[in-house]
């Protein structure tokens, strides 16, 4: 049975606040036993551009977002109908009333008069509501009323409160949420916005009754849950693995699990520093890894384009524990700033020139992310070589409510360390070893020093040009890889979903992880065929053997990616040979929907299409969300 | 004397051609060590790629040998780390000034408790002899084609508008003044920069010994006074920037070596310091970690 | 007038916050284009990435929106390919004196012939705020969550060591005032600085307009002078910078906008063509580079 | 039959002169009508490290280095014997007696005393010379006997005046290439070297006679010849291609090009531009390039490493006209950096976040560095996209002797540009257009402005995020790339060296080319089969097809490469699925000789060798050059 949901969205310019009534929503679904999945669409701009959030809640877990608005709250105009105005030459898009279902409602300012003309459809409930009006009369109790065009950003409560009078939602737990936000010295912000919740509310029960198809209500729910976003679940992994040294250099979508570090460095005795580059960034981090903490940088693409000398440079050295979180978003070069991609999958695995060992891995949702975070730690530790973990701005940015981390069983391992001998005792920092493993050890421990080079070095870290000690060294380096590839377990590589002998498999990595789990119940349903679902975590070392088992044994194959040529599928075929037939693909800097999962497969199975690509609901039909 | 200076040196073979100013600067890097009998194992010298980049491996301390023009981002990571270590950084002019100049001008806003040697030769010495940014313009060595194109950066001005609190030059060849400048970076609180007048005999055949030797003079001997007395005077500050600036610029038959600019500012780990209340040892003496605590943060996101 | 301010217009939206100094900054460049009636297909606009990055979009001249820190090069390589265009480069502060540093002062040091206009309002304005090169230590803005950990760079003082050979404040708001600037800027032969103080209303509550009018004076008012009237007199360009340096530490109560230093020296352009006889047209005009006739280096091959 | 050759080296610390020596004894062989290659090996050091040169001769024409040394001048104790006294604890290396063929000769300083003890062989011919008896006696006529001590740097040319006497070959060629390189006010000093080469030439025709077996003579050739080195090649390609603007900031191996332009910009009219890094480099160059000239940096990987931010600037841009020379050396980080390498291929081939069509191309020696330099800028003009040609320092640094090259044929062609219609006539820099390309224009033509960004556009150039602007950008962008990929013929692509039809096939790219091509013959006479070489130039767009046919069909294929993982091999098989079953690999910073590519091949065919890795004959036994 399709799962049950209500999908709202809010549109308006940056700046008026979406982000607030999307996430206080949200919260309010989440702590009343539901599930959401919340994500939002924003310009690389700070007052202005359009942007909108979505806020899909159900009763069942879900994962992703769907094309199908039952709600719409516009802030604005252009929410309804598009930038025609701004940009008159080469407009942007139409506005969002096509996304909404049939028999859905729009809330919508009163002040922009009869829109029923310029919807150009008559089967929506609209909801006109007088927004500064209900500012005003807001502000009464608190005698401002005179001032209310200057509150003019509290219109995104007075859409929320029309929200919850339409959903018919719990109005105190939405007022809990805001009183939380507004603390000490701006508890009366909190009052007069829980006011105008509560003057909306009531004046959308008074004049539109309590018709609405789509109601949403609180219930009880088992185990403890959280509503986390993907910065967060990164910085907590983080946290718990010990983090020492965060550098960063802020950049769209990756700023804010660095500012979110910044925010607890006190409790947790992390030192965030903000450098004055990425070129800085990661150098530091060599520089903190060699000093024994944890370190760690987080970037997007446009700053990780300067960190492939420090990546090599970290390498060659054996820095332990160094960690690179590279959130993708839209290229190339600036790109698309604030809109996701997964399109800097090569780039990950060729982050330098000459040949090194490196691992990169992939987490697919928020759990993977805590989890991968941690153990990325152990691994740049254990393995003296750097790690990358891929994540995007659509994970980044997006809510969604899972059950609570559980943290007893995560075990710290700081890898094969040093046990000095006596004063001076000739420790060799790169000594060759079969493991390829050299021994680190904590400058400033007595009796020890070393030296390290980003030249070729002999074991005893002095550069070194010598054939021999270049093979050495260089075989060294890169039987770790092969040690790590041996070690890391399957489970972390790779992961199939469904049953193992389904007739069609679908292959993907990262964040495609939640549309596609979110797709394929209904798959089955619908084509009336059994599929699973092969994801990839780890890209190095690559899993070829048991994935290449994998999809040779495999009936029909479809590989879904979110970007433009399919970088998983060319991995594969390096490591396996296999070559996947039919490639869904978006490169549009937004994320699958469930839709366009199933339609994407529909295509490939139905049509036989071997590149299906796939463009956002925001502009073009939407995709029906399929009724058995 | 507990440590001697041979305990700061190594068996490595030295390969910088005969002659070359980085021995001067070397000695008095290990006579510097041992006039402040630091334990090796509490030392770490980081270096960029150039010939200068050599110098750890001629060092006994912890060594790190890092990237061309990264030297300080390397080393104040390393220092924000493990705080308990002296940290000395080397490097050339190009190295520095040049691919280096935004850490260059960003350490000097940091203020991290480390020294700065730059080896300044006018010249890309490993590369062979291209200009460095400390050459002047229409000047031209014996391995370059044409004059040099571009004006040189004046380090010591750049470093008075970059925020640096301690501003020395030094001379190679004054191995002893140069050796008590390295001293007093050491003991300096916070970023001590010094540039060193360094000959390259195989490039830079007009910046040499006999040039520098005839016109090298001591500030300290004239009774210059580098010292900002009042370190919350920010006329001081801003005067004794202005004498400093003046010094800068005396490059014509007299060439002045010694401290330029010096005042105690708050280092950034006295800011880290009083933000995180176990900064310091924590971060590399990897135990505490183990022990952290993320219920708050879960409970949060309920 | 051929050209009238709106010429230099285009239709994009500008999407600025109300309020922003920026749009000072844009009008005052539409003005001093107007000014000079330079024809707009001779002139190009770069810019980094930021708030500011989006000026070209709005003025209708070539307008090349680069990457974060790389304007200055982009705009150089520009220039000289191209000699006869009028070169602008604009930025943010993070981006030129941040990410940028290296170039900004590679960019004194060379003396291409072109204009820097630097948006400087003490935040990064595109990525939300956080601290700029340019805010002073333990100030905290609203976007700060914790006080500022570094000392704040001088532009002035940094331009003055690294060779510019115009230097100059603007503020945002006294738009008059600043197309003057860059009316002087553009006419000067040699790269001019002008670093703008530029009110982010969004994000920066310590650095606002009010904060400017009440304090802002005029140099030229005071009998200021900047000039270096003998270019090759060292003693008058050095008493000059170190007059400049003193301005440029004047933030308390009154903070000082014109130009704090300006010399007329030989730009990188004049260099070239002493060496190349036939550059400046022929470069981008593609014809006279088919006729290279390579016989003579073969030759020498044999 | 085998070549015939005579194989010579000589070795001394860095800074005594053994690069003038050998270059000057390939210059006087290449007059002489013989063909010539030379290479290099040396430090990253100024002064005193270990060096060492061969110059390979012969009357048929050769492209590679061979392991034998007939003839060895040792300037010093190292070059016999090896750096234990400098390198105690971690020697690099043993000398060079053992790859001396038994027979050959050995020229060393006299002063060194009796060394047949410590040559631990005693089939050699010695040649010991007073090397400052020798330069006392040629300095006499100048009256500077006296001061003979200052004069050491002058013992390389007494080592190439016994050489010649040994080798029997024409002393006047000798002296005139003397002559030729101290000009002007130098002249004096050519005088008193030609004194030194004939002091020591007679006097080791009057105590060693003539009795050494191998001898070179020189001889007419038709056809007029150069010795080039890779450098020249590409420089002279750059400028017949109208090079207007070069960038470059110093680095081994890459910076002597750029010192080669500079010495002749004053003629040739190019600007040379020293900048502050790469990362400058690369973006000056862009600019360069979108102000209407052709445009280009070189560099090796540690200079690359800082560009993939401007890369994808140009490539969204689509600057015309942009080429990157990438000089690999060997790696990761800095690595090796006066060694080769082919290690940068993955890298290059994903060169910065996001996804941009780019060029990549290989030639294999110098005769397709030249032209493919050239061509170079007509695809970069053509296609708007940046072009990267890799090279090596192998290539960079070695001579040999090639036909002169034709220039007549070659055409410039700048791509497709923009007629104005007329006053500000609302050009679209970034059209749409079918065939992807948008028409491009000089800045500075009347009546026409544009407007270009590193963020997604519209086609004005102006920022746009909308989902159809960013679609109608990126599938035009790679449109042009699916445009070169038709338009440039498969000739230079790629290249079947030999029978269409042989029983193995051997794949390659890069500078491995002159080993092979040495090999081929030999091989066939040696495995009694016959045998091709299959040589990729191109890299991207990558000619899948006809490769995949080629590889399908051959028998049996092996895969040779200057790296570690043999990266070609893993791009054929994502681009083709197909398994090259045999990899030969060297990575130890030298080029392949001859004889490991027979050996290579040997080990493969014989044993079955999945994985052969080379290690340079400076620190093993040498692999005997077949006889048959
Ligand atoms: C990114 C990068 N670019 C270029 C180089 C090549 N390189 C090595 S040393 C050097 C310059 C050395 O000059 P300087 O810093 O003045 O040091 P010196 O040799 O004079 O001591 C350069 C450009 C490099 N190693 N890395
Ligand atoms: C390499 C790189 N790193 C980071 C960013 C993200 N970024 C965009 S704008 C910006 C800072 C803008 O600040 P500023 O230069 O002061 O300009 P403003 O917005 O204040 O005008 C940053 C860090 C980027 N685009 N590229
Ligand atoms: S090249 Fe110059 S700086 Fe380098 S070692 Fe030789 S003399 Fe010293
Ligand atoms: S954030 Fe600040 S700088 Fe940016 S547009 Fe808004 S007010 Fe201007
Ligand atoms: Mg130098
Ligand atoms: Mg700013």
């Amino acid at each position: 049975m399709p799962k049950r949901f209500v999908s709202w969205m809010i549109g308006g310019p940056q700046g008026s606040g979406i982000n607030v009534a999307a996430e206080t929503l949200a919260k309010a679904f989440s702590r009343g036993g539901l599930y959401v999945f919340a994500n939002i669409e924003y310009h690389s701009n700070i007052m202005g551009k359009h942007s909108y959030y979505r806020v899909r809640v159900s009763e069942d877990p879900i994962h992703a977002p769907v094309e199908e608005v039952h709600l719409l709250a516009a802030l604005d105009e252009e929410t309804l109908f598009g930038d025609h105005h701004h940009n008159p030459e080469f407009p942007t898009h139409h506005g969002h009333v096509h996304e909404v279902v049939p028999g859905g409602g729009i809330i919508y300012d009163a002040d922009l008069g009869d829109i029923r003309d310029r919807l150009k459809r008559d089967d929506l409930r609209l909801y006109p509501v007088p927004y500064f009006e209900m500012i005003r009369r807001a502000l009464e109790p608190f005698g401002k009323a005179a001032e209310y065009r200057q509150y003019d950003i509290m219109r995104n409560t007075v859409a929320l409160g029309a929200t919850l009078a339409i959903l018919d939602y719990d109005f105190d737990l939405v007022a809990e949420v805001i009183r939380e936000q507004f603390k000490g010295r701006r508890a009366r912000l909190a009052d007069m916005n829980i006011q105008a919740l509560r003057v909306t509310y009531d004046y959308v029960h008074e004049h539109f009754g309590n018709d609405f198809p789509w109601k949403v209500r609180r219930r009880e729910r088992r185990g403890d849950h959280i509503l986390i976003r993907g910065v967060q679940a990164v910085a907590l992994g983080k946290l718990q693995a010990g983090l020492g040294v965060q550098t960063y250099y802020p950049i769209s979508p990756a700023t804010d699990e660095s500012t979110y570090l910044e925010a607890v460095q006190s409790k947790y005795n992390v030192v965030v520093i903000q450098t004055e580059d990425e070129i800085s960034a990661i150098n530091m981090a060599v520089g903190a890894a060699h000093a024994g903490a944890r370190a760690s940088t987080s970037t997007a693409g446009p700053g990780f384009a300067l960190m492939p000398e420090g990546i090599g440079f970290a390498a060659i050295t054996e820095a332990p524990g160094l960690v690179v979180f590279l959130y993708q978003r839209g290229g190339p070069s600036t790109g698309l700033p604030t809109r996701t991609e997964q399109a800097d999958l090569g780039f990950a695995l060729h982050p330098a020139h000459g040949e090194f060992p490196h691992i990169v891995i992939a987490p697919g949702d928020v759990v993977e992310a805590f989890y991968d975070s941690f153990e990325a730690f152990n691994w740049a530790d254990r393995y003296q070589m750097p790690v990358i973990v891929l994540v995007d701005k659509y994970l980044a940015s997006s809510y969604i409510t899972v059950p609570r981390f559980e943290t007893r069983h995560l075990v710290i391992d700081r890898g094969i360390r040093y046990q000095p001998a006596g004063q001076r005792d000739g420790y060799l920092r790169h000594a060759v070893t079969e493991s390829g493993i050299s021994p680190w050890v904590v400058p400033g421990t007595e009796g020890v020093v070393f030296w390290t080079t980003s030249d070729e070095h002999n074991p005893k870290g002095h550069i070194s040009e010598g054939v021999l000690h270049r093979m050495e060294q260089m075989d060294k380096r890169m039987r770790k890889l092969e040690l790590a590839a041996r070690e890391i377990p399957d489970s972390k590589k790779f992961t199939l979903h469904g049953p193992a002998d389904a007739q069609v498999t679908l292959v993907g990595w990262g964040t495609t992880k939640g549309a596609i789990l979110d797709a394929l119940e209904e798959l089955s349903a619908l084509n009336g065929l059994t599929f699973n679902f092969l994801q990839i975590r780890m890209m190095r070392p690559f899993p070829a053997e048991p994935v290449g088992a994998i999809l040779r044994r495999a009936r029909r194959v479809i590989l879904i990616e979110n970007n433009y040529s399919g970088q998983l599928g060319n991995l594969i075929r390096e490591m396996t040979g296999f070559r996947i037939p039919h490639r869904v693909l978006k490169y549009d800097g937004r994320p699958f929907t469930v839709n366009e999962i199933l339609e994407g497969v529909r295509r490939a199975l139905e049509n036989d299409e071997e590149r299906i690509v796939m463009i956002s609901s925001e502009a073009r039909e939407v995709i029906p969300w399929p009724t058995r | 004397m507990a440590y001697a200076v041979k305990d700061y040196k190594t068996e490595v073979w030295v390969d910088w051609c005969p002659g070359c100013g980085d021995f001067g600067i070397l000695n008095a890097i290990h006579q510097a060590l041992a006039a402040l009998q630091l334990p090796p194992h509490k030392v770490a010298v980081f270096s960029g790629i150039g010939c200068s980049g050599k110098t750890p491996h001629y060092i006994g301390t912890y060594g790190i040998h890092t990237l061309h023009g990264r030297v300080l981002p390397v080393a104040t990571g390393f220092k924000l780390a493990n705080p308990e270590m002296t940290v000395i950084a080397v490097g050339g002019d190009g190295d520095g000034y040049g691919i280096g100049a935004g850490y260059f001008l960003a350490a000097g806003r940091r203020n991290v408790d480390l020294t700065y040697i730059v080896y300044n030769n006018g010249v890309y010495g490993l590369t062979k002899g291209q200009a460095s940014p400390t050459l002047p313009k229409g000047v031209q060595t014996k391995s370059l084609p044409e004059p040099n194109l571009m004006e040189a950066l004046n380090p010591i001005a750049v470093a008075l508008g970059a925020g640096y609190t301690f501003i020395a030059r030094g001379y190679a060849y004054d191995v002893r003044h140069l050796r008590d400048l390295i001293v007093a970076a050491i003991q300096h609180r916070g970023t001590a920069l010094i540039d060193v007048l360094q000959p390259c005999p195989t490039y830079n055949n007009i910046y040499t010994r006999e040039y520098y030797n005839a016109r090298v003079y001591k500030l300290e001997e004239t009774g210059y006074d580098p010292v900002v007395h009042n370190p919350t005077d920010e006329k001081e500050i801003v005067e004794k920037k202005a004498q400093a600036l003046l010094k800068a610029y005396e490059n014509g038959d007299r060439i002045p070596i010694g401290i330029f600019y010096r005042v105690e500012r708050p280092t950034l780990e006295d800011e880290l310091a009083a933000r995180l209340p176990h900064w310091g040892k924590a971060l590399a003496n990897l135990e505490p970690i183990y022990q952290r605590d993320l219920t708050p943060l879960l409970d949060e996101l309920r």
